[in-house]
């Protein structure tokens, strides 16, 4: 029997203002897969992914969860969805911790691993209660991240996800996605790092034309 | 007509300084809501044929340098 | 809940009309072209031109020169053969253009839109004209340039809203987000306009009671209700004819990149 | 999927009115400014009118709401505004809740954090600008329910202009010819009573309004937000 893959994306295209961004964009993702968007500055690999989180609407083309249409299944697609975006979504006023409750309580899904745990793992112990303005950029990403740990989402989605962390947050972030990997979730990231993960298949978006995977 | 005179329409017992002032305002506020789409148009497509130009231009400048490069 | 989520998310604003059903709403969609619309109305404008000058000329002469003039007020009531009918498109004009927002919003007809910006200027000026008029008609009823009378306030609201709608339209680069922001802000003033009117008529009658009302309608004698009947349809046929101008403007302006407009303007630069 | 959608869908609601709260509870200072600016402008009128107390029950009324209107609209700019620079509002569009939910909790924080305090501090307004004794309850009613509706209507203005630089002049060119019928009855509301008429009509009105903008606001901010915050 086969099976409806996880995502999959048909003909997308993207355009605004009447110039095209991209077209003719085709991938589909399933458990376990890792998916890095390649493409220069301005290529659209954030719209893409704005697409994929229906914060945008695609000009043409579908994009399908579980074989359903995302209008037909909006509920369930974002609940088990994840996105992390160029801003971190950290509010400065708070602290880590409340940052991180605020995050559980408007996302769906996520497990019993308690925030303190999670901001331990993160590399994030003993800040859990300082106000985020008193963080630094790496930081307020590690407290970002944080929320992979958390999530019981199936697919995420993270723009750009080692932009500002050193040497040992991109090591945990690689681990972390390994791990995700291994539970049978998906992940779709654009970054220009070069990663060193199993399981990792690329696509590289061009400026209006078919992209290449 | 209700009036004896084209004098008197003109004066409308006083108040023609009131309507006469209302009839010019509107008249050319609605002229000028057709005049100006007229003028734009114009200007318009001055704009588009000059681009158009200028994209000509532009092929013809990127075709004679091609050329150039292909003889060297 | 479903239906409710699915609208409220994007489903309503799918594209997919293209493709599907073309065969019984062709004509919808072929009005959506901008660039049948362009072609053709510039069949219509002559007549439509010719026309709203007949019936603004006949209305207008008819108006001043042959009606009887009003018992209390005199000669000044003459000013509603302008006034009126200004200050009545003023609003539907308002109205036109948040449906046309709306059908932008629903069928992403950019058509649509196009017209929603170009109805927007043609009513703020014809709100500023029926506001002069009303101004200037005060001064020898009322004795004063300016009273707080429920028409004008709400026509000075209206002016506002038509302020705000073209003021978000210029505020956003993108032309997307600038017809969208502009479309809701005008479907809000839409649903607003009712209640602000009827709340100004209200507030006006609890502190003076009038006088002398701007325009008594009911009491009106025929002789001067068809002069005013002809303006209303003089002023629709110019409203329409000045619509148009515009929305063929922005038509220009918006596809000036596409092919047709292209071979439009080499064709008239040629001729 | 088993988890119950309706326990969810208050989440939305609940967690955002929590955490602006919190926000509010944070930065206290800037949450005090828009009362403090409605006391400032209390003492302005009776040095740029009359001190006398007879001429100033006259207009005590229509200035306190008016101002209330103004700190209202002083505060609504920034409602989506720091959301959208650190990417939260970018989260909010793509929760599973319906999205009106979490606008609506947005807004009632909005209305506890600033149209509430201008309740509360409006009898001392109403006693510095002598308010005659009928107009304190009325006064009080009157604001608690017509700020709730400024708030609504505000959220929806600064939906429409949360992605633009300059963004706060054009909220209130948007937004104040909307407050209009607010502001009749509002006022009409304290005076009816301060003349001794019948207050609860106007009330009934105002009422009327907070509910079509309750239904109404949170469903056209949606709508904005998707189109500003995405681009």
């Amino acid at each position: 029997m086969s099976q409806a893959p996880l995502l999959s994306v048909e003909n997308l295209a993207f355009e605004r203002d009447d110039s095209c961004l991209f077209s003719g964009v085709n991938f589909s993702v399933d458990g376990g897969d890792i998916l890095q968007i390649e493409g220069a500055n301005g290529s659209g690999k954030t719209t893409l992914l704005r697409l994929l989180t229906g914060s945008l609407q695609p000009s043409a083309g579908e994009i399908s969860y579980l074989g359903q249409s995302l209008s037909q299944c909006r509920y369930n697609y974002l609940s088990d969805m994840l996105y992390i975006g160029h801003q971190p979504a950290v509010t400065l006023n708070l602290s880590a911790e409340e940052n991180l409750r605020w995050m559980i309580a408007t996302s769906a899904q996520s497990n019993t691993l308690s925030i303190e745990e999670a901001l331990t793992q993160v590399g994030l112990a003993g800040y859990s209660d300082i106000p985020c303005y008193a963080l630094s950029a790496g930081q307020h990403r590690r407290v970002a991240l944080a929320r992979l740990l958390i999530s019981e989402a199936r697919l995420w989605y993270l723009d750009e996800p080692f932009t500002s962390i050193d040497k040992q947050g991109v090591a945990f972030l690689q681990s972390c996605l390994q791990q995700h990997r291994a539970k049978g979730g998906a992940v779709i990231l654009s970054t220009h790092q070069d990663l060193a993960l199993t399981g990792l298949r690329k696509y590289k978006l061009l400026p209006h034309a078919e992209g290449v995977v | 007509m209700y009036f004896e005179n084209f004098a008197a329409l003109i004066n409308m017992d006083g108040h023609g300084v009131y309507v006469w002032a209302s009839v010019a305002v509107t008249l050319a506020a609605m002229l000028w809501l057709v005049i100006a789409p007229v003028i734009g148009q114009r200007g318009l497509i001055k704009e588009v044929s000059r681009d158009i130009q200028r994209q000509q231009d532009r092929q013809l400048a990127a075709k004679k340098t091609f050329n150039h490069e292909e003889s060297n | 809940m479903n239906w409710l989520s699915n609208w409220l998310s994007n489903k309503w604003r799918s594209n997919n009309w293209q493709s599907k059903e073309t065969s019984s709403w062709q004509w919808f969609y072929r009005l959506g072209s901008p660039r049948w619309f362009y072609l053709r109305s510039g069949q219509w404008l002559p007549w439509l031109s010719l026309a709203a000058l007949l019936v603004l000329a006949t209305g207008l002469i008819w108006g001043l020169a042959f009606a009887p003039e009003d018992a209390k007020q005199g000669n000044s009531f003459r000013i509603i053969y302008i006034h009126v009918p200004a200050a009545f498109l003023a609003q539907s004009g308002y109205f036109i253009m948040a449906i046309a927002g709306a059908i932008g919003l629903i069928w992403k007809m950019k058509i649509s839109f196009m017209v929603m910006k170009a109805a927007a200027p043609i009513g703020a000026v014809l709100t500023f004209v029926a506001l002069f008029t009303g101004a200037v008609w005060g001064k020898p009823t009322w004795g004063a340039y300016w009273v707080w009378d429920a028409r004008i306030t709400s026509m000075l609201i209206l002016l506002f809203l038509y302020a705000g709608v073209m003021a978000l339209q210029y505020a956003y680069h993108s032309v997307d987000a600038a017809s969208k922001a502009s479309a809701i802000l005008a479907l809000v003033g839409t649903v607003n306009i009712p209640i602000i009117n009827k709340s100004v008529d209200w507030w006006y009658t609890l502190h003076q009671p009038a006088t002398i009302k701007l325009t008594s309608a009911p009491s009106m004698h025929m002789d001067m209700f068809m002069p005013l009947l002809v303006m209303i349809v003089g002023f629709y046929l110019f409203y329409a004819l000045a619509l148009i101008l515009h929305t063929r403007n922005e038509i220009l302006r918006r596809e000036r990149k596409t092919s047709w407009v292209r071979e439009l303007v080499t064709a008239k630069a040629g001729g | 999927m088993s988890s119950p959608a309706a326990r969810k869908m208050n989440s939305g609601f609940v967690a955002w009115l929590r955490r602006d709260l919190l926000l509010a509870y944070r930065r206290r200072g800037e949450v005090a400014s828009p009362v403090v600016f409605f006391m400032m402008v209390s003492t302005l009128i009776p040095l740029g009118l009359t001190p006398e107390a007879a001429q100033l029950e006259k207009v005590a009324a229509g200035m306190i709401w008016i101002m209330a209107l103004l700190a209202t609209l002083l505060s609504v700019d920034g409602l989506f505004a720091s959301d959208y620079h650190d990417g939260s509002l970018e989260q909010m569009l793509i929760t599973p809740q319906l999205l009106p939910l979490p606008i609506l909790g947005k807004v009632t924080a909005h209305w506890l954090t600033t149209g509430l305090p201008l309740t509360l501090v409006s009898p001392l307004l109403g006693l510095m600008l002598s308010l005659p004794a009928a107009g304190y309850l009325p006064l009080i009613c009157s604001l608690a329910l017509g700020t709730a509706c400024l708030s609504l209507v505000g959220a929806v203005g600064a939906a429409l202009t949360v992605s633009l630089r300059k963004g706060g002049l054009l909220l209130s060119l948007l937004v104040m010819p909307l407050y209009m019928p607010v502001i009749i009855f509002g006022t009409a509301t304290v005076n009816a009573a301060v003349d001794g008429l019948n207050w609860l009509p106007p009330l009934a009105i105002l009422g009327a309004l907070f509910a079509a903008s309750v239904a109404l606001c949170p469903l056209a901010a949606a709508g904005a937000l998707r189109v500003t915050a995405s681009n």
